[in-house]
This record gives C-alpha cells, structure tokens and sequence, in this order.
C-alpha cells in the first residue's frame, strides 16, 4: 500500500509542482491594499458570504438524506461529500481557467490552470474561492435526483465532468465575459446570483441522470401509478432547508462581489422574502388538494423560491420579491407532480426545485426588474423588465439563455451518463438497490444501532 | 402450563402490566409488532403524493401461566383491552411443556 | 387547482402592485454610501449577524424537536418553519410601518407599509432586514411552549397575531421612539438586544398559549404529580442549543447596529460567558438533587444565561456577565419544578427560559450596568445600575418595563388563543394526541424507517 | 438547595467582584475608533471568524457522537458541551493571563486574571475572545479519544486542568512572546493558526487519556485483534465535518487577526484545498484496501488535511496545500491501523487526526513555505521552508515546537489523568460501560422514542 | 386450531400480505426479527475495519388458523416466500388451544 | 420437534450463539424484547424530573429442535444464561407439529 502512497504523491507534486516556477502578482496582498485601502471590506464581505455558500454542502447533504431512505443515508452522505471534495481539486486545475481566464472568442477562458503564476495573487484567489464555492453548489445538485440507484463511482466520475465542463463553460458564457453575456437584448442576458448557472444547470443534469437510471424500484406501481416513498428523517430534511436558507444568503447577496454595493440590503431581503411566498404558497396548495399540512413541500417551495429569486434579487423589490416566490411555490408543486406523472422518478424534487425555478428566475428578470440597479453596480446599464417599461428585449435576452442552459446543461448531462453506462453500468443491482447501497456500496450501515425497516 | 398471547393496542399496555401484577403475574414479555387485520391501515402522504399503510403498530404481551389460572387472566384482559371498536385484537392461548427458572434452574409450575 | 393559483396571485400582484407607485429614496446605495463611506462595513456587519440570527431558526427548531416525541417532530418542523414564513410575510406588510414607522404619541408607529415607497431605500431595507429576524425569533419561541397539542392551523393564525401585533407594537414602545424608552427614570427603559422585547414576549405568550391549552395527556398523573416526558433526541437538543448560541453571537453584537461600536467585542464575550455560568449552575443545581448529570437542564441553563444577558450585555462587564449568567442557570431550574408542580405543561421550557429570565436580564441592567456606555453610542446618556452608584432609578425603569411587557403579551397571548379555541377549537383530539400529531395534522411520520414508540 | 444557590452566587460576587474596582483603559472603544478609524473592519472580521470557530463545538458534537454508539450519545453531548462551558469561565479567570499576560521569562504570562482592571478595554476583549475559542477547541478534541467510557466528572475536572494550564502555557510559547517564538532557527518555531498549539495539543492529550483508560469492552476480542465499533450515525458524523470544514473558514483565515491583511483570501482558499486532498487520498486508499468506499475514513481525512494546513495555511500557495492534504489523508489512514494493532482504542481517531497531522502541519511549513508572507504581515521577515531555498533553518525550528509539543501534552495529559484515576477512578464500571454512559452517569437515553440496540 | 409462524426475507412481505388477504386471513402479526442459521451474515465496514454481522434482518409473520385451512396456507406461503437460495427461511406449526377476540368476547373458530 | 423459547440478558446473545452453532443448532429467531418481571425497572430522569422505567431491554431466542436434543440444549442455555442475579431470564418449551425448510418443501425433523 505504501508504495501506492509514495508513487500517488510523487506524480501529485510533480504534475502540481510546475505551477510554482512562474512568476507570481500580489500573493501578500501589500500592493492591492495599498491600491485600494477600502478593499478590506470587501474580502471579508466575499469570504464570509463564501462560508455560507460552502455551509449549503451540509444542507444539501441533510435535505437529500431527509427524503430519502435510512438505507441510502450513508451513500447519500459519501456523494455529497465527495462532489465538492472533486470539485475543489478539479475545479482548481481546471475549471477555473475555463471560466474565468482569458476569453477566447466568448466560448471559454484559457488561463490560471492550477491557479499557477500570475494567479499567485490575493485577488485570483479571492475570485476563485467565490467561483469554487458556486460550482460545487451546481455539482452537489445533481446527487438528489440520481439518489438511491445510481453508482458512487459513477457519481465520482460525474463530478469530475460537471466542475471540469459542464458548469465552467457554460459559466464563461454568462460570468466570463462570454457571449451570452453580450447578447444584444436588454443588457445582454443577466443571471445576478446563478438562477440559471448554478440551479438551472444542476437541475437539468439531474433530469438527464434520472432518465439515463430510470425510476427506483418501487416508485411506480405495475400500472405505472407513481407511489410515495417517504423520506427517512423529517428532521434532517428541515434542518437542511434552514441551513439552505442561512447558506443563500451568502449566495445571493455576496454576489455583488463587493460591499461597497449597499445594494446587499436589499439583495437580502428579497432573498428571504421569495423563500417565505414560496413555502407558504407551496403548503396552501397541497392543504388544498389533500387537507394536510404537507412539511416535505413546503421545504420544497421554500426552496424553489430561493432557486428562482437568485437571479433577479438585485433589481427587484420587495413586492416583486414575493411574487416571484410565490410563482416558485406553484411551480414546484406543478412540477413534483408533473414528472412524476411521466414517469420521471426524482426522489427530492430537484429538477422542479432547481431545474424548474431556475428557468423562471431567469425569466422573471425580464419581467420585474425594476430598472434601478445595474450590473453589480449602482451605474448604467440598468436591467429594466416587462412591468417597469423596459419593453421586451430584456425577456428576449433571458429566454434565449434559459434555453441554451437547459440545453446544455441536459445535453452534457445526458451524454455523460450515457457514456458511463455503456462503460460500465450506472446503476446498482436490484438486489442492492433492495437493500439499499449503504453495506454493498461503503460497507457502512448509517444507523447500526437502530432498528429500521429497509423497504 | 399454558401460554396466554395477547394482541392488544398499544396504548393499553400500561393498564394491563398494572392489572397483571396485581393478579400476582409480574412475568410478561412484551412486543411490538405490526398488525393486520380487519382494522383499516393509514393513508399517508409525502411530499404531496398519498400512500397507504397496511399495518398498524400493536403490542403482542406473552405470559406462561399455570393452567388453574388462565381463564381468569385471559378474562381479566378481555375487559381491560376492550374498547369495542375494529382493532381491539386477539388473545391466543397455547399449550406449554415446560418453564426453566435460569436464575435457579427450577422447573415447572415453580418456575413460572 | 390553477384557476386557484392564479387568482392568488393576481390578488397578490394588485395588493402589493400598489407598492412600486410611490418615488423611492436611495435604492441603489449610491447616495447612501456618498454621504457615508464607511458605511459598507456596518451593512456587512449587520447583515451577517442578521443572518446569524436566522439561523436560530434551524436551533429552536431542533431544540424543541429534541425536547419532545418522535411521533411529534413532523409537525414542530412544520411549526418552526411557517412562523418564520409567516413573519416574513405579515411583517413586511404590517409589522415593521407598526414598529418603526413615523411614531403616533409613542404608541405605534403609522409609516411603511408593504416596505413601499420612499421605504424602497437601502437603509430601510437593513433596518427591515434586522427588525425581521427579531420578530421571527419572538414568534418561534412559542413553538415550544404549545408543543404536542396544538393544531397547525391555530399555530398559522397565531403566528400572524404576534408578528403584526404583539411583537411590534410593544417593540414600538422600547425601540420604535415610543413611551417606555422615554421613561422618566434612569436611561428610560433599555433592553439592549431584546430580552424583554423578543423573549419575555414570546415567553409569556408561550404562558398564555400553555394555559389555554392545558397539560398533554399523561403529563400528570391522577394526583396530579408530574411525570417527565423524555424527548426524543438529546444530540438534537444539543445541537439547536450549539446552533442557538451561535447565532446569539449575531444576535447580541450585532445590536449594536454598527460596526464603528467597538463595543461589540465586550457585547461578544459578556454573551458567551453568561452562556457558560448558566449552563454551569444548571448542571450543578440538578446534579446537588439528583447526582446525575442532567443534560436537558444543562442545556436549558445554557439558553437562559444568554436570554438574560441580551437585555445588558452591553452595559456591563465580564464578571457581570457570569453573575447575570449564574442566576439565569439558577431561575431555569427552579422555574421549571416551579411550573410543572402547578400544573402548567411547558414542554422544552420556554416559559422558564425565555419569559423569566427575559425579565432577570431587564432587571439586571438595572443593578449591573456599569455606567461605561451608552445608548448603542460610546456618549452620554450612559446606563448605570445599583452596583455601581446608578442608584434605584435605572432599576425602576426596567421593573415598569418589564411589567409592561409580562402584561402585554400574557394578556394579548391569552385573548388570542382563547378566541381561537371558541371559533374552532386549538387542540387536537385526545386520540390525535396520542397517536401524535405527525400523521393527523400533517400525513407524515417524522422517522417512516425507524422503529419507534409513540409513548 | 436555595441556600447553596446564594451561597454559591455570594462567592462568586466576591471573587470575581475585586475586577470591578481596578481602572480601565477603554471599555467603549471610544479612543480606540479615534487612534485607528479602520479597526471596525477588523473588529468584524475577528468577531464573526471567532464566531465560526465557537461553532465548530457543534461540529466536534456531531462528529463524536457520530462516530460513536447511541447508547452513549448523550454522555458525549454532555461532555461536548460542558468542555466549552468550563474553558469560558477558566479561560477567563487564569488561562487567558497566563497565556497572553505580560511574558515572564519567556516560560509564561502574568497578568489579566479575570479579565480585570485594565484589561476592561475592548481590543483586550477582543483578544480574549479570540483565544477562548481556541482553547474550547483544544479542550473538546480530547473527547472523541476518552468516548464512551470515561467519567464524565473526570472529564470535567480534565476540561479545567487543559484550559487553566495545558493550553495557555504552550500557547504562550508560541504565541503569547514565549520562548519556542524566539528559537534561533528560521523565523523562530512558527505556527499560524494552530495545528501544535489546538491540535497536537488535544490530540496527545487525548492519547496520553486513551492510553490510561484502555481499550472499550469488545474493541480487541481474545486475541488482542482489533474489531470494528461502527458509530451510530453517518449522517450526524457527516453534518459534524461540515460544521468542522465551514468552522475553520474561521480558524484559520481569522488568525491573521486582522482584515487588512489580504492574504486571507489565499489562507482560505489553502484551507479548503488540503480538506478535499486529505478527503480524496483517505477514501482512495481505503478503497485500494477494502473495495469499498469508506466513508467514515473520508471524513476523517478531510479533518486530517484540515489539520495539517492550520500551520502553514498563510505561507504556502495552492499546490503546496493540496499535497499536504493529500499527506495528511495518507497519515490519517495510516495511523488509524497503526494505533489500533497497537491496543490503543482511539473512538473517532482523534489522536490521528489531530495528533500525527497536527504534527505534519508544522513540519510541513519548514518543507513548504515559500517566503512570500510574514508573520501575520507583509513584511519581513518572510517564513520560507525547504523547498523553496529556506534551507533547514525553518524546519528545525518546527521539528523542535512539534517535540516540545507532543512531550508536554502528552506528559501532562498522563500525570492528570494519571492522578485523577488514583483518586477516584477515572473509568465507568464494566456494567455502566455495557449499558452505555447515558443512562448510569446522566439518566437520560439519548433516543428513548426509537427501538435501539446497546451492543 | 394452528398457529402458522413464518420466517421469511425482508422483501417478501408485501407479496405475502395480499396473498393471505386471498386467501381469507387478513389477520396476522408481523415482527421484525433478527435469523441466523446456514445463510453467511453479512461483512461490513467502519473507518476502514471491516467486521462480520452474524443476524440477518428477517421478517416472522405468525396467524393463527382453521385446522382444515393449516395445508394450504403453508403451501400457499412456501410457494410464495421460495427462490430457492439458502435463506429462504421457515415455516412451523403449532397448536393452539383457543382464540378469543377482544372485541367481542367470541371463542373459538368464530374469533379467529 | 420442541420450540425452545429463551428470554435472556442482552448481554448474553453473542455467547449463546456460539454455542448453540457448536450444538449443530446455527438455526435461530432473535427478537428484542421488553421483559418485565422480578427484575426492578430503572429511575431515568429528563430535565430534572426523574420517571421510572419498568420494562427492561431482554433478548428473546426462539430455536426449533429435535425433541431428542431438547434436554442438553436446555440445559447449555441454562448455563451460559446463568448470573444468578434476578433478572437472568426463563426458558419455555413448546410442543411443534410440523417444520418446512421454505427453500426446499422439505418437512419434519429433516427441515430444522
Ligand atoms: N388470525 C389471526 N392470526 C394472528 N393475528 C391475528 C389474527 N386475527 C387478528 N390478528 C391480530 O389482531 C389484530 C386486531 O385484529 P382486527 O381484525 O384488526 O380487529 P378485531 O380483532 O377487533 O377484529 C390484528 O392487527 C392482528 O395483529
Ligand atoms: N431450527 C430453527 N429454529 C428457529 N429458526 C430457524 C431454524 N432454522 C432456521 N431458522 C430461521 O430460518 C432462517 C433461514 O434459515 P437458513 O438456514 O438461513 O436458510 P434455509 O432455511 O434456506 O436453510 C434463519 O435466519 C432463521 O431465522
Ligand atoms: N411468567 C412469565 N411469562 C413470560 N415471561 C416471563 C415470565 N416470567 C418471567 N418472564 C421473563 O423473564 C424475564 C426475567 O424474569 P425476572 O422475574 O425478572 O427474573 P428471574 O427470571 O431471574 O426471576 C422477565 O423480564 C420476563 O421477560
């Protein structure tokens, strides 16, 4: 084993090791501070905002496990941890440069692979704390949707493709200076937060996964009738919402990239107040259907209300605000069921949670932002929409984008999967699968000292 | 020697450990089973979507008895679990060969 | 179902619409942060303690899950989550033009309803982003006083009555610019962080709620002597409690509602060590009685050194603060054998942590407050209590408003659970009860794959 | 038992009560905002990172009990939380002094008992808190290597011997102007956020309790062959390294102690690379190993690497951070086996991951550091390491701290468990162990709802 | 009368419980249990050690029927539980002496 | 055949089965319990309030046998179940009419 230790090592330093001969810019950070002496703020605005967004690891890591069974809880805990562990490495060798180097004809970046050389330098690296942070949002979305059948090591893999590709390019597009940013509509297509980046891309992802896997084993009945399978923990499922929530907003105001932005006030209380309209419609509307007080949705629609405020938080007001989270709400609930009725097994509501609302967070830009904010700057151009005057052309821009997200993120996704399973199989045996990939999977039973039921 | 098994709800277990300690019967095993029978199972719902629930937590009490004793026992928890409705339960009474005290050893009757 | 939708929102949409007419302020910041430059510092500052503070939402809610059964979690998840639905909602429509709008002979305020208007400002937003926090941990409390008997719906409707009415309009009073901060006594009546404004309240409407409802089965037995009901998770509890006092570090400091009060540093360590005395005397007190280590008590006591430390946490020094902390330990452990032995069923002890320590922590300002600081200023008027030469005076002015507000909410609490109990009734059926609230209020088992005992 | 509260409460009065009369410097903060108007910022900044490191408490809770079985869960809460409580009231009375107080010699403070006189000022306020949490974090790490058969009064009169004496001494050579800072080698023994001072201290603590309690009944069978204890909880233990992971975002950032130092933003993002390198490697080795994809070993890999970094996480770029984490993983792994086929039973593998890595972490600066940052400055004199031409000047000095390091808190830790096991027994009897600690030494299960195994 | 007592695998439940529904006999009780026998215990793993489980989660479903009923209903459950590897599990029968329901104070065949 | 009913301490089932494996009986149902009998319950105690607890954890092994071997393995369990504290448990024996090895349709003394 040692000797795999040494070699494993060896080739590490060397591969990384280049990186360190180039020349570095400001890795003290003396000359940027004596640059600008307000800076400061700033990067404790950005790296606490960071440590949130991080923090929605364990969230995502809760809300998975709470819907899903006692005896998937220990996979379920190994993938959401392992996506942001690749995408820590991966990202920073790669996906980085991709996103946020130099633009090459709009398509992608091409520089800072292994944040080697100039990007030796405390502004890089603030930069790529922020950018690392969102991409393992994205990936850690998709681990919902594909829950309870798919392989750790098909999981393993598929982070690598998602921070390395798939959430880099389409980033570049949006956050790099690339071509959708530039479109000629409104102020070209916006994504204040990553309604789309982020949510969109991950929820799509995870529609083409749980199509590749198909359904569990018993979600749907021999008439195809879709079957509830309740979630192990009700407590874990709330405590990650609450975490989720305290998480975004790091996501949404520290997206101004700075402090100097008064905005974030503002930022914030949209933030809280589209997650509240969400919830709140989303259990009226299942009180309506069932005449109960369904906890598991509302987790949902509070969710899908922060997914769809996320990209329109900055140029929109309170009312707008609640709105757009009440539209969440539905949304979700429309959708949880819609794919459902299709067939479509997504054991937390992911791809209507993020998938869906991230589409509509797009959208809602064109059609409330309220013209008094610009792009992460209080000066022209201002993102104007629908309600306030703007005309048509800033929807224009964001549908454009919504579409190409949903297409890429499901068309990468897609053949990602498909790849891996010609390979080598996606998916556990039913026999696993029965009795839940805990033991066959890590050898690691998640409650040995309880007694639980494994249907 | 007879063995009376009770299949009861599950809240009426405080009552009859009382009422059997009182007919000098401190010795019980107890479990908690999941019943089915003519009583309706739940229905359920998670995350907007309904589901039934066919079987109903009950707790299964088991008492050795001596044969002189049983009839009252099996009376005695009759009238305590009770309620009239579907899912009051069953009581089972089969035969017995033989009690070992492990404590001491003692067997038969002594021993129960 | 979609017709239901719609016209939901539509309402929504002309209700709110109305807000966007009236000219805004500084929505932008840019103003603002011309005529302030350092104030980005202190909107990072409060913003992030704000967020702080909601995250105490996550720890109420699984202290009180931890504190009670299994068969109940469901549905304290649903609580804790709609009353801070709720409170977002209703106190950005109503609560906060109540609380801090234009004062009417310092009774309530008359100005920012809906946050619209001139309000659309991104100082206003702050302060709303602030004020909302506070208004949900007021209402959250309560939760735990009511636990395991009351309906959800009575819980919605109750969660409204407090965060547009008895929450902010006594908040008015001691923040707001009205009558008891005027106080001819002392300082007038001061209550730095909220002892009295956010935990008597929800303690003794907590009171109110407990009283109305009455014991949960089996909490007495037939001569009425108390009978423990262990909770369900002790690393819950113990964890809601870490997560408690992690947010009070935003709760406390962050009062201050600058960063440019250096002051917080003394504000961050007074919080913390009456977190530790309270814990440390509760666990003594229960171990001298019983000689085991009581936990739920530690714990309880922990809660209660920091509610009681919130009122003066800035006016005092450490040693202050272990004193005011020690008591607190002490108060929680003879309140609650205090209330139990009268027939009051106070499931997690709310009553005893919040309601009488929220009134020890207004009393101690009067004793302890060492004169070295003002209000939220470093100038004159300082607060000076008995110890240190302040005379009675101070210590009046916190005795009236702390009788004011035991009053208030004990008085509003119980009118508005016993009208609710008239119309329709607020608790659940005994068999209900029993079989927990979960699956009748709610179709959802908390724990679907655990063997678990509904005891 | 009322007659003891106020007894209780009257020697407190006094004791503590003598701070009061002493002077005070600047308890508002008023001359320290005119002396330096940028202090706020760092006063935000050291705040809110203390804050994240208090959390961590929740995340060594989590993880511990995690980690171990449910039958001794609520000793574990209790032990977790009562080591923070006493730190806070010891710290403050002796650590702090003896640790930061005016230098005696180079061997240990004098000065600021009880916080009193003159240290009533709030950047010494500020400094307090700082070290406090530090030293909660030093104390709570011994408790997952004594688990679930250690005393909880032993544990407890432990927590006050670490926090009045253990800590503080070392910690003042090191940081408080001790000798091991002034070593004529390189910069002098450094040690940036504490991998010796937190870490290796708790770690060899904890061996030197392991080693005196024994192994936990059934740990070896009869021919001393280790076997496998799985704790009760992945889910928990995995919500526990997150906490831990989002934490040292405070840990290791905020030991800059100061916002205008940039270089922040580099220490963060190093702190979370080697996280995910150690995660990587420890998951990837077990799964040469064993074939299966350990999870439990993941995350003791990714505290591992956590560990390692806290020392150099300031003077090293990228690449350097993620081959010391990927060591570290490799180390965790290693020294899991290699403990246990030496008899030592370790619970969650504290000495592991805190004792070796903390040992690596200091190491690895006089291999990595690469002369581009100072001591906690921009400027000279720069820490620069093997690897980057320092020569072995830098790596004396920290092969000597990690010797002094081990010794002392090994020793000491032997000698006060040693003592404290001649006086009164410092293990539960074989029975009280069987049956877990919960019930014998707190009365309370942890799960008394759900149906659980006690084996 | 005879006490049918079954022990099957987890996953055969569901199969079973609509069967005897069938077959007349909704009423049954169903307890978790943990077998041992021929099949191998399972092995698994903590923090890189692996260890051996000797129980195997099991599922006994225990009804008392109709001495005339007893034949089919065993053959009706070996049918069903079968997939010919080791641990398929057991069926044993025993006598009972008499059944009551609670509800009613019925005896005998009529209670069942 | 004889069911041999064993409830004893939790503590003791590791031992057990080892022996019985020796005896050639690896075949066994273990339930967990709640036993209530001579054997005081506990005092456990939540935020400051003791409550007692009368029913202790106990472990139920049910084991099917030869009538011919039911003596020794009666008297094995009695030995290893031994404390000779109260509490240390009871052994039942119950007449069986018949056994079926699911796997295979065998019946009678050749399917235990
Ligand atoms: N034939 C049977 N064999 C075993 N258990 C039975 C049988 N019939 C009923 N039971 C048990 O008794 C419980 C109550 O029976 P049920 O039919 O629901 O109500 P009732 O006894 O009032 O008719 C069931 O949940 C089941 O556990
Ligand atoms: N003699 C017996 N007494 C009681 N239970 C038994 C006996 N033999 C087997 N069992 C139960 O039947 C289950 C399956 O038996 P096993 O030997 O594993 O497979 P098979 O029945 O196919 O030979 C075991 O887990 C055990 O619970
Ligand atoms: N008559 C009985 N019927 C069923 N189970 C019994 C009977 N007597 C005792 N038991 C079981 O045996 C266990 C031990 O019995 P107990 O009286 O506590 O100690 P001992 O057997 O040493 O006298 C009890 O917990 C109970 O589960």
């Amino acid at each position: 084993m040692f000797r795999k230790i040494t070699a494993f090592l060896a080739i590490f330093a060397v591969t990384i090791g280049m990186a360190c001969l180039a020349f570095a810019q400001d890795p003290s950070g003396a000359e940027t501070l004596a640059k600008n002496p307000n800076s400061p703020v700033d990067y404790v605005w950005i790296l606490v905002c960071g440590f949130l967004v991080f923090f929605m690891q364990a969230g995502f890591a809760m809300v998975e496990a709470g819907f899903c069974r006692a005896k998937n809880a220990t996979n379920l805990m190994a993938k959401n941890t392992i996506d942001f562990v690749m995408a820590s490495l991966i990202f920073m060798a790669f996906g980085f440069a991709l996103m946020m180097g130099n633009d090459y004809r709009g398509l992608i970046g091409t520089s800072g692979w292994f944040l080697h050389g100039e990007n030796y330098d405390v502004g890089r690296y603030l930069m790529f704390f922020w950018q690392l942070v969102f991409a393992g949002t994205a990936a850690t979305i998709v681990s919902g949707a594909v829950a309870e059948r798919l392989k750790f090591k098909a999981y393993f893999l598929y982070s690598i493709l998602v921070t390395a590709v798939i959430y880099p390019i389409y980033g570049h597009w949006v956050w790099g200076g690339g071509w959708l940013s530039k479109l000629p509509f409104g102020a070209g297509h916006v994504d204040f937060a990553g309604s789309g980046v982020v949510h969109t891309i991950g929820g799509f992802v995870g529609l083409a996964g749980a199509l590749v896997l198909g359904p569990r084993f018993g979600k749907f009945d021999k008439d195809r009738k879709p079957r509830a399978i309740p979630g192990h923990s009700i407590t874990l499922a709330a405590l990650g919402t609450f975490i989720l929530w305290f998480g975004w907003f790091g996501f949404n105001p520290g997206s101004t990239f700075s402090a100097h932005q008064l905005r974030i006030a503002v930022v914030a209380v949209n933030t809280n107040l589209a997650a509240a309209a969400g919830a709140a419609v989303a259990i009226l509307l299942v009180y309506l259907k069932t005449k109960k007080w369904d906890v598991g949705m509302m987790l949902n629609g509070c969710l899908a209300g922060l997914v769809a405020v996320t990209a329109p938080c900055a140029w929109i007001e309170a009312w707008a605000a609640v709105a757009i989270g009440a539209v969440a709400g539905a949304i979700v609930v429309v959708g949880v069921y819609f794919w459902e009725n299709r067939g479509v097994d997504d054991p937390v509501g992911a791809v209507s949670v993020h998938g869906l609302n991230g589409v509509w967070g797009l959208i809602s830009v064109g059609i409330f932002a309220d013209g008094t904010y610009g792009l992460g700057s209080t000066s022209e151009p201002f993102v104007k929409g629908l309600l306030y005057g703007g005309g048509y052309s800033q929807l224009i821009a964001q549908l454009i984008g919504a579409a190409v997200c949903v297409s890429w993120a499901f068309a990468l996704g897609f053949i990602g999967f498909k790849l891996m399973d010609k390979f080598f199989g996606i998916r556990v045996s039913p026999q696993e699968e029965l009795k839940g990939l805990d033991i066959p999977e890590h050898g690691t039973p998640a409650y040995p000292n309880f007694y639980t039921y494994s249907n | 020697m007879k063995k009376i098994e009770a299949v009861v709800r599950v809240e009426k277990l405080e009552e009859l450990t009382e009422a059997l300690d009182k007919f000098g019967y401190p010795g019980m095993m107890v479990t908690h089973i999941e019943g089915h029978g003519r009583q309706k199972g739940l229905t359920e719902q998670f995350r907007g979507r309904e589901y039934k629930v066919n079987f109903l937590p009950k707790i299964k009490i088991e008492i050795v008895v001596k044969d002189a004793d049983a009839d009252k026992l099996v009376k005695a928890i009759t009238g305590i679990a009770r309620t009239g409705e579907i899912g009051d339960g069953k009581i089972f009474i089969y035969p017995v060969e033989d009690t070992v005290r492990i404590r001491t050893g003692e067997k038969g009757d002594g021993a129960i």
